[in-house]
Protein backbone atom coordinates (compact mmCIF):
# COMPACT_ATOMS: atom_id res chain seq x y z
CA UNK A 1 0.00 0.00 0.00
CA UNK A 2 0.64 3.59 -0.25
CA UNK A 3 2.40 5.40 2.44
CA UNK A 4 2.79 9.70 2.74
CA UNK A 5 5.08 10.94 5.05
CA UNK A 6 5.19 14.71 5.46
CA UNK A 7 7.49 17.86 7.11
CA UNK A 8 10.36 16.06 9.02
CA UNK A 9 9.17 12.77 8.93
CA UNK A 10 8.76 13.33 4.49
CA UNK A 11 12.70 14.81 4.26
CA UNK A 12 14.33 12.34 7.24
CA UNK A 13 13.19 10.03 5.45
CA UNK A 14 13.94 11.60 2.15
CA UNK A 15 10.49 10.73 0.52
CA UNK A 16 7.12 11.95 0.30
CA UNK A 17 5.43 8.49 0.01
CA UNK A 18 6.78 4.81 -0.65
CA UNK A 19 5.08 1.57 -1.80
CA UNK A 20 4.79 -1.03 1.65
CA UNK A 21 4.26 -4.35 1.11
CA UNK A 22 1.95 -5.07 4.06
CA UNK A 23 2.65 -8.04 6.38
CA UNK A 24 -0.43 -10.72 6.74
CA UNK A 25 -2.00 -9.82 10.39
CA UNK A 26 -1.10 -6.35 10.46
CA UNK A 27 -4.57 -4.43 10.65
CA UNK A 28 -3.50 -0.98 12.73
CA UNK A 29 -1.51 1.83 12.60
CA UNK A 30 0.44 0.79 15.38
CA UNK A 31 1.08 -2.52 13.71
CA UNK A 32 2.05 -0.71 10.58
CA UNK A 33 4.77 1.25 12.46
CA UNK A 34 6.02 -1.98 14.22
CA UNK A 35 6.79 -2.49 10.67
CA UNK A 36 8.15 0.23 9.41
CA UNK A 37 10.70 0.40 11.19
CA UNK A 38 12.25 -3.11 10.21
CA UNK A 39 12.61 -1.32 7.15
CA UNK A 40 15.68 0.31 7.60
CA UNK A 41 17.78 2.31 10.22
CA UNK A 42 16.58 5.66 8.84
CA UNK A 43 12.62 4.21 9.55
CA UNK A 44 14.05 3.04 12.77
CA UNK A 45 15.23 6.39 13.63
CA UNK A 46 12.45 8.72 12.52
CA UNK A 47 9.28 6.20 13.77
CA UNK A 48 11.04 5.65 17.09
CA UNK A 49 9.17 8.21 19.05
CA UNK A 50 5.14 7.78 18.46
CA UNK A 51 4.22 10.10 20.74
CA UNK A 52 5.60 12.88 18.75
CA UNK A 53 3.66 11.26 15.65
CA UNK A 54 0.41 12.07 13.90
CA UNK A 55 -1.42 10.12 11.29
CA UNK A 56 -4.43 10.55 8.62
CA UNK A 57 -6.05 7.39 7.13
CA UNK A 58 -8.21 8.70 4.24
CA UNK A 59 -6.80 12.53 4.70
CA UNK A 60 -9.05 12.02 8.24
CA UNK A 61 -7.16 12.36 11.42
CA UNK A 62 -6.53 8.80 12.55
CA UNK A 63 -5.40 7.43 16.31
CA UNK A 64 -2.61 5.00 15.63
CA UNK A 65 -4.93 2.41 17.35
CA UNK A 66 -6.61 2.83 13.96
CA UNK A 67 -7.82 0.28 12.03
CA UNK A 68 -6.95 0.26 8.10
CA UNK A 69 -7.24 -1.26 4.85
CA UNK A 70 -4.89 -1.45 2.33
CA UNK A 71 -7.15 0.37 -0.42
CA UNK A 72 -6.43 3.35 2.13
CA UNK A 73 -4.40 6.39 1.90
CA UNK A 74 -2.24 5.87 5.19
CA UNK A 75 -0.15 8.94 6.28
CA UNK A 76 2.46 10.15 8.86
CA UNK A 77 3.40 13.40 9.93
CA UNK A 78 4.12 15.73 13.26
CA UNK A 79 1.83 17.50 15.00
CA UNK A 80 0.34 20.31 12.34
CA UNK A 81 1.90 24.07 13.27
CA UNK A 82 0.16 25.95 10.61
CA UNK A 83 -1.95 29.25 11.40
CA UNK B 1 -28.68 31.72 8.34
CA UNK B 2 -25.52 31.25 6.98
CA UNK B 3 -25.03 33.26 3.77
CA UNK B 4 -21.71 32.60 2.60
CA UNK B 5 -19.15 30.07 3.97
CA UNK B 6 -16.10 29.89 2.24
CA UNK B 7 -12.07 28.81 1.91
CA UNK B 8 -9.52 28.78 0.03
CA UNK B 9 -5.87 27.59 0.46
CA UNK B 10 -3.88 28.61 -2.29
CA UNK B 11 -0.01 29.35 -3.07
CA UNK B 12 -0.79 33.30 -4.30
CA UNK B 13 -0.49 35.98 -1.77
CA UNK B 14 -3.11 37.56 -0.27
CA UNK B 15 -4.87 41.30 0.49
CA UNK B 16 -5.83 41.38 3.65
CA UNK B 17 -7.52 44.32 2.92
CA UNK B 18 -8.98 44.00 0.09
CA UNK B 19 -10.19 40.63 1.50
CA UNK B 20 -11.94 42.60 4.51
CA UNK B 21 -13.44 44.70 2.35
CA UNK B 22 -14.89 42.59 -0.36
CA UNK B 23 -16.46 40.37 2.83
CA UNK B 24 -17.68 43.14 4.39
CA UNK B 25 -19.80 44.13 1.36
CA UNK B 26 -20.85 40.97 0.98
CA UNK B 27 -22.30 40.51 4.48
CA UNK B 28 -25.20 42.64 4.18
CA UNK B 29 -27.16 42.99 7.38
CA UNK B 30 -24.36 42.35 10.03
CA UNK B 31 -24.00 44.19 12.45
CA UNK B 32 -20.35 42.70 13.57
CA UNK B 33 -17.06 41.70 11.51
CA UNK B 34 -13.89 40.47 12.65
CA UNK B 35 -11.09 39.42 11.13
CA UNK B 36 -8.01 37.73 11.97
CA UNK B 37 -4.34 38.13 9.94
CA UNK B 38 -1.86 35.81 10.76
CA UNK B 39 1.91 36.79 9.16
CA UNK B 40 5.18 35.98 8.99
CA UNK B 41 7.47 37.63 11.62
CA UNK B 42 10.43 38.53 11.14
CA UNK B 43 12.38 36.14 13.71
CA UNK B 44 12.00 32.35 14.31
CA UNK B 45 11.02 30.65 17.59
CA UNK B 46 14.17 31.50 19.39
CA UNK B 47 13.90 34.83 18.34
CA UNK B 48 16.76 34.82 15.76
CA UNK B 49 16.10 36.73 12.39
CA UNK B 50 14.14 34.78 9.65
CA UNK B 51 13.91 35.72 6.01
CA UNK B 52 11.01 33.39 4.90
CA UNK B 53 9.68 30.24 5.94
CA UNK B 54 7.55 27.35 3.66
CA UNK B 55 4.51 25.76 4.77
CA UNK B 56 4.14 22.53 3.71
CA UNK B 57 0.63 21.05 3.72
CA UNK B 58 -1.38 17.61 2.84
CA UNK B 59 -3.44 18.52 -0.53
CA UNK B 60 -6.76 17.26 -0.35
CA UNK B 61 -7.07 16.76 3.00
CA UNK B 62 -6.12 20.89 3.88
CA UNK B 63 -8.90 21.65 1.90
CA UNK B 64 -11.33 19.51 3.53
CA UNK B 65 -10.69 20.19 7.12
CA UNK B 66 -10.10 23.84 6.64
CA UNK B 67 -13.93 23.90 4.83
CA UNK B 68 -14.96 21.36 7.51
CA UNK B 69 -13.85 24.08 10.22
CA UNK B 70 -16.02 26.95 8.70
CA UNK B 71 -19.07 24.58 8.69
CA UNK B 72 -18.56 23.93 12.15
CA UNK B 73 -17.87 28.14 13.10
CA UNK B 74 -20.71 28.95 10.99
CA UNK B 75 -23.26 25.97 12.84
CA UNK B 76 -21.80 26.94 16.48
CA UNK B 77 -22.43 30.53 16.31
CA UNK B 78 -25.01 30.91 13.40
CA UNK B 79 -22.87 33.13 11.65
CA UNK B 80 -24.30 34.99 8.69
CA UNK B 81 -20.59 34.66 6.57
CA UNK B 82 -17.36 33.57 7.42
CA UNK B 83 -13.73 33.39 5.38
CA UNK B 84 -11.05 31.67 5.60
CA UNK B 85 -7.97 31.66 3.56
CA UNK B 86 -4.55 29.90 4.14
CA UNK B 87 -1.26 29.66 2.15
CA UNK B 88 0.81 27.29 1.49
CA UNK B 89 4.52 26.95 -0.13
CA UNK B 90 7.65 29.82 0.04
CA UNK B 91 6.45 33.45 2.32
CA UNK B 92 8.69 36.15 3.15
CA UNK B 93 8.92 37.54 6.09
CA UNK B 94 5.55 40.05 6.52
CA UNK B 95 3.47 38.28 4.13
CA UNK B 96 0.02 37.11 5.49
CA UNK B 97 -0.27 33.67 6.20
CA UNK B 98 -3.64 33.17 7.18
CA UNK B 99 -6.73 34.92 7.38
CA UNK B 100 -10.29 34.39 9.12
CA UNK B 101 -13.16 36.54 9.03
CA UNK B 102 -16.40 36.56 10.54
CA UNK B 103 -19.70 38.63 9.88
CA UNK B 104 -22.81 38.30 12.49
CA UNK B 105 -25.60 40.32 13.97
CA UNK B 106 -23.53 40.66 16.90
CA UNK B 107 -19.96 40.73 18.62
CA UNK B 108 -19.54 38.53 20.76
CA UNK B 109 -20.21 35.81 17.97
CA UNK B 110 -17.93 36.97 15.99
CA UNK B 111 -15.09 37.46 18.05
CA UNK B 112 -15.40 33.73 19.50
CA UNK B 113 -15.98 32.31 15.78
CA UNK B 114 -12.85 34.09 14.62
CA UNK B 115 -10.61 33.17 17.65
CA UNK B 116 -12.00 29.27 17.30
CA UNK B 117 -11.18 29.13 13.79
CA UNK B 118 -7.41 30.27 14.82
CA UNK B 119 -7.47 27.14 17.61
CA UNK B 120 -8.37 24.98 14.82
CA UNK B 121 -6.44 25.98 12.21
CA UNK B 122 -3.44 25.90 14.57
CA UNK B 123 -4.09 22.49 15.48
CA UNK B 124 -5.94 20.64 13.16
CA UNK B 125 -5.73 22.12 9.60
CA UNK B 126 -2.32 19.76 8.06
CA UNK B 127 0.22 21.94 7.71
CA UNK B 128 3.97 22.61 8.74
CA UNK B 129 6.00 25.50 9.14
CA UNK B 130 10.10 25.31 7.75
CA UNK B 131 11.47 28.42 9.19
CA UNK B 132 14.70 29.42 7.00
CA UNK B 133 17.21 31.55 9.14
CA UNK B 134 20.76 32.32 8.49
CA UNK B 135 21.40 28.96 10.56
CA UNK B 136 19.64 26.83 7.69
CA UNK B 137 16.02 25.44 7.90
CA UNK B 138 14.94 23.99 10.68
CA UNK B 139 10.91 22.55 11.51
CA UNK B 140 8.75 24.54 13.83
CA UNK B 141 7.37 22.16 16.78
CA UNK B 142 4.25 22.63 17.59
CA UNK B 143 3.17 24.08 20.88
CA UNK B 144 1.32 22.78 23.99
CA UNK B 145 -0.01 26.37 24.36
CA UNK B 146 -1.59 25.61 21.06
CA UNK B 147 -3.28 22.67 22.05
CA UNK B 148 -4.70 23.85 25.16
CA UNK B 149 -6.45 26.98 23.32
CA UNK B 150 -8.09 24.52 20.87
CA UNK B 151 -9.25 22.34 24.04
CA UNK B 152 -11.56 25.28 24.74
CA UNK B 153 -14.00 24.65 22.38
CA UNK B 154 -15.18 21.25 23.23
CA UNK C 1 7.10 49.08 22.99
CA UNK C 2 3.81 50.33 21.14
CA UNK C 3 4.86 51.78 17.74
CA UNK C 4 1.50 53.77 16.67
CA UNK C 5 -1.51 54.27 19.03
CA UNK C 6 -3.86 56.08 16.74
CA UNK C 7 -8.21 57.31 17.31
CA UNK C 8 -10.32 59.41 15.50
CA UNK C 9 -13.88 60.62 16.16
CA UNK C 10 -15.36 61.64 12.90
CA UNK C 11 -18.43 62.52 10.95
CA UNK C 12 -16.66 61.19 7.65
CA UNK C 13 -17.66 57.76 6.22
CA UNK C 14 -14.55 55.57 6.26
CA UNK C 15 -13.43 52.16 4.64
CA UNK C 16 -12.98 49.19 6.82
CA UNK C 17 -11.04 47.15 4.31
CA UNK C 18 -9.15 50.44 3.13
CA UNK C 19 -7.90 50.78 6.60
CA UNK C 20 -7.00 47.04 7.63
CA UNK C 21 -4.90 47.61 4.83
CA UNK C 22 -3.16 50.43 5.88
CA UNK C 23 -2.62 49.78 9.34
CA UNK C 24 -0.94 45.92 8.25
CA UNK C 25 1.30 48.19 6.37
CA UNK C 26 2.19 49.91 9.23
CA UNK C 27 2.73 47.13 11.66
CA UNK C 28 5.67 45.99 10.87
CA UNK C 29 7.23 42.73 12.89
CA UNK C 30 3.55 41.83 13.85
CA UNK C 31 2.16 38.11 13.86
CA UNK C 32 -1.30 38.85 14.32
CA UNK C 33 -3.49 41.71 13.34
CA UNK C 34 -7.04 41.44 14.82
CA UNK C 35 -10.06 43.95 13.24
CA UNK C 36 -13.48 44.69 14.58
CA UNK C 37 -15.79 46.52 12.57
CA UNK C 38 -19.29 47.56 14.11
CA UNK C 39 -21.86 48.24 11.41
CA UNK C 40 -25.80 50.17 11.24
CA UNK C 41 -27.43 46.68 10.90
CA UNK C 42 -31.21 47.45 9.24
CA UNK C 43 -32.99 46.64 12.26
CA UNK C 44 -33.32 48.41 15.36
CA UNK C 45 -33.13 46.78 18.78
CA UNK C 46 -36.82 45.51 18.37
CA UNK C 47 -36.25 43.54 15.20
CA UNK C 48 -38.15 46.94 13.24
CA UNK C 49 -37.03 47.87 10.28
CA UNK C 50 -34.53 50.79 10.68
CA UNK C 51 -33.23 53.19 7.61
CA UNK C 52 -30.86 55.09 9.87
CA UNK C 53 -29.29 55.98 13.16
CA UNK C 54 -27.38 59.30 14.69
CA UNK C 55 -24.93 59.05 17.20
CA UNK C 56 -24.89 61.92 19.58
CA UNK C 57 -21.17 62.36 21.09
CA UNK C 58 -19.68 64.94 23.75
CA UNK C 59 -16.75 66.49 21.65
CA UNK C 60 -14.15 66.60 23.72
CA UNK C 61 -14.69 64.35 25.97
CA UNK C 62 -15.31 61.66 23.37
CA UNK C 63 -11.96 62.08 22.05
CA UNK C 64 -10.49 62.25 25.41
CA UNK C 65 -12.00 58.75 26.69
CA UNK C 66 -11.05 56.82 23.09
CA UNK C 67 -7.27 57.42 23.39
CA UNK C 68 -7.21 56.68 26.84
CA UNK C 69 -8.69 53.19 25.80
CA UNK C 70 -5.92 52.97 22.89
CA UNK C 71 -3.43 53.77 25.30
CA UNK C 72 -4.77 51.67 28.08
CA UNK C 73 -4.80 48.33 25.76
CA UNK C 74 -1.86 49.17 24.37
CA UNK C 75 -0.39 49.21 27.90
CA UNK C 76 -2.20 46.00 28.91
CA UNK C 77 -1.28 44.18 25.48
CA UNK C 78 2.25 45.46 24.49
CA UNK C 79 0.61 46.08 21.52
CA UNK C 80 2.93 46.80 18.42
CA UNK C 81 0.09 49.26 17.17
CA UNK C 82 -3.50 49.80 17.68
CA UNK C 83 -6.17 52.30 15.67
CA UNK C 84 -9.83 53.10 16.91
CA UNK C 85 -11.79 54.92 14.44
CA UNK C 86 -15.46 55.81 15.55
CA UNK C 87 -17.63 57.95 13.55
CA UNK C 88 -20.67 60.66 15.33
CA UNK C 89 -23.30 61.42 13.40
CA UNK C 90 -26.23 60.42 11.05
CA UNK C 91 -25.09 56.78 9.69
CA UNK C 92 -27.47 54.48 7.34
CA UNK C 93 -28.34 51.04 7.55
CA UNK C 94 -25.19 49.27 6.64
CA UNK C 95 -22.71 51.72 7.09
CA UNK C 96 -19.27 51.11 9.56
CA UNK C 97 -19.82 52.73 13.05
CA UNK C 98 -17.05 51.79 14.50
CA UNK C 99 -13.28 49.98 13.63
CA UNK C 100 -10.55 48.67 15.82
CA UNK C 101 -7.47 46.96 15.05
CA UNK C 102 -4.97 45.65 17.00
CA UNK C 103 -1.38 44.49 16.02
CA UNK C 104 0.87 42.33 18.46
CA UNK C 105 3.56 39.00 17.74
CA UNK C 106 0.92 36.92 18.89
CA UNK C 107 -2.79 36.33 18.46
CA UNK C 108 -3.96 35.82 22.07
CA UNK C 109 -3.03 39.62 22.67
CA UNK C 110 -4.24 40.70 19.61
CA UNK C 111 -7.77 39.07 20.53
CA UNK C 112 -7.71 40.14 23.35
CA UNK C 113 -7.09 43.90 23.24
CA UNK C 114 -9.33 44.40 20.32
CA UNK C 115 -12.68 42.12 22.59
CA UNK C 116 -11.41 44.86 25.69
CA UNK C 117 -11.37 47.94 23.22
CA UNK C 118 -15.26 47.29 21.44
CA UNK C 119 -16.49 46.50 25.23
CA UNK C 120 -15.08 49.69 26.70
CA UNK C 121 -16.28 51.69 23.74
CA UNK C 122 -19.69 49.94 24.29
CA UNK C 123 -19.37 51.26 28.17
CA UNK C 124 -16.99 53.67 28.43
CA UNK C 125 -17.05 56.46 25.50
CA UNK C 126 -19.75 59.06 25.43
CA UNK C 127 -21.95 57.96 22.20
CA UNK C 128 -25.66 57.71 22.35
CA UNK C 129 -27.91 56.19 19.51
CA UNK C 130 -31.09 57.54 18.50
CA UNK C 131 -32.43 55.37 16.03
CA UNK C 132 -34.87 55.93 13.06
CA UNK C 133 -37.32 54.03 11.68
CA UNK C 134 -40.42 53.70 10.34
CA UNK C 135 -42.74 54.81 13.65
CA UNK C 136 -40.69 57.10 14.28
CA UNK C 137 -36.78 58.00 16.55
CA UNK C 138 -35.99 56.68 19.59
CA UNK C 139 -33.16 56.45 21.86
CA UNK C 140 -31.00 52.99 22.09
CA UNK C 141 -31.05 51.67 25.95
CA UNK C 142 -27.90 50.21 27.22
CA UNK C 143 -27.71 46.40 27.83
CA UNK C 144 -26.72 45.37 30.82
CA UNK C 145 -24.81 42.52 28.95
CA UNK C 146 -22.56 44.94 27.44
CA UNK C 147 -21.63 46.45 31.49
CA UNK C 148 -21.43 42.54 32.17
CA UNK C 149 -19.04 42.01 29.36
CA UNK C 150 -17.01 45.14 30.24
CA UNK C 151 -16.68 44.09 33.70
CA UNK C 152 -14.70 41.06 32.27
CA UNK C 153 -11.56 43.31 31.97
CA UNK C 154 -11.26 44.81 35.64
CA UNK D 1 -22.67 77.75 35.92
CA UNK D 2 -23.09 75.57 32.63
CA UNK D 3 -24.48 72.57 32.54
CA UNK D 4 -24.86 70.14 29.64
CA UNK D 5 -27.44 67.46 28.50
CA UNK D 6 -26.97 64.87 26.18
CA UNK D 7 -29.44 62.17 24.56
CA UNK D 8 -32.80 62.52 25.79
CA UNK D 9 -31.93 64.63 28.59
CA UNK D 10 -31.40 66.96 26.05
CA UNK D 11 -34.56 66.42 23.99
CA UNK D 12 -36.63 66.29 26.85
CA UNK D 13 -35.51 69.33 28.32
CA UNK D 14 -34.99 70.70 24.48
CA UNK D 15 -31.74 72.34 25.14
CA UNK D 16 -27.88 70.78 24.98
CA UNK D 17 -26.65 73.33 27.91
CA UNK D 18 -28.26 75.84 30.50
CA UNK D 19 -26.53 78.08 32.69
CA UNK D 20 -27.90 77.43 36.27
CA UNK D 21 -27.18 79.52 39.42
CA UNK D 22 -26.02 76.77 42.01
CA UNK D 23 -27.47 77.89 45.85
CA UNK D 24 -25.34 78.17 48.00
CA UNK D 25 -24.16 74.92 50.08
CA UNK D 26 -24.57 73.17 46.93
CA UNK D 27 -21.22 71.11 46.66
CA UNK D 28 -21.98 67.72 44.98
CA UNK D 29 -24.04 66.41 41.92
CA UNK D 30 -26.76 64.70 44.03
CA UNK D 31 -27.01 68.72 45.34
CA UNK D 32 -27.03 70.03 42.13
CA UNK D 33 -30.05 67.58 41.00
CA UNK D 34 -32.08 68.27 44.16
CA UNK D 35 -32.22 72.36 42.86
CA UNK D 36 -32.44 71.17 38.76
CA UNK D 37 -35.43 69.48 39.63
CA UNK D 38 -36.65 72.64 41.53
CA UNK D 39 -36.75 74.16 38.25
CA UNK D 40 -39.46 72.99 36.11
CA UNK D 41 -41.72 70.34 35.88
CA UNK D 42 -39.60 69.32 33.19
CA UNK D 43 -36.40 69.21 35.08
CA UNK D 44 -38.30 67.50 37.82
CA UNK D 45 -39.59 64.47 35.57
CA UNK D 46 -36.68 64.30 33.94
CA UNK D 47 -34.03 63.66 36.80
CA UNK D 48 -37.16 62.31 38.46
CA UNK D 49 -35.18 58.79 38.64
CA UNK D 50 -31.18 59.21 39.17
CA UNK D 51 -30.08 55.06 38.64
CA UNK D 52 -30.54 55.89 34.97
CA UNK D 53 -28.61 59.31 35.33
CA UNK D 54 -24.79 59.28 34.50
CA UNK D 55 -22.77 62.13 34.66
CA UNK D 56 -19.12 63.94 34.18
CA UNK D 57 -17.15 66.73 35.69
CA UNK D 58 -14.85 68.44 33.40
CA UNK D 59 -15.57 65.48 30.42
CA UNK D 60 -14.66 62.83 33.13
CA UNK D 61 -17.39 60.41 34.00
CA UNK D 62 -17.96 61.23 38.01
CA UNK D 63 -20.27 59.72 40.33
CA UNK D 64 -23.64 61.86 41.48
CA UNK D 65 -21.67 62.35 44.75
CA UNK D 66 -18.81 64.12 43.14
CA UNK D 67 -17.97 67.23 44.36
CA UNK D 68 -17.74 70.14 41.60
CA UNK D 69 -17.08 73.74 41.76
CA UNK D 70 -18.79 76.53 40.35
CA UNK D 71 -16.08 76.52 37.49
CA UNK D 72 -16.50 72.98 36.38
CA UNK D 73 -17.93 71.42 33.22
CA UNK D 74 -20.50 69.64 34.65
CA UNK D 75 -22.79 67.16 32.02
CA UNK D 76 -25.88 65.07 32.84
CA UNK D 77 -26.95 62.23 30.20
CA UNK D 78 -28.09 58.78 30.06
CA UNK D 79 -25.83 55.81 30.09
CA UNK D 80 -24.03 55.54 26.71
CA UNK D 81 -24.53 53.32 24.02
CA UNK D 82 -21.92 53.94 21.64
CA UNK D 83 -19.84 51.14 19.70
Amino acid sequence: MRVRYFAWLRSRLNRAEEDVAVPAGVTTLNGLLDHLITLSPGHAAVFADRTILRAAINQVFADLDSAFTPTDEVAFFPPVTGG
Amino acid sequence: MSGSIASRVQAEPFEPGAELARFTKAAPGAGAIVSFTGLVRGEDHAGRALTAMTLEHYPGMTEAQVHAMTEEAARRWSLLSVLVIHRFGRLEAGAPIVFVATASPHRRAAFEAADFLMDWLKTKAPFWKLEEGAEGAEWVAAKAEDDQAAARWR
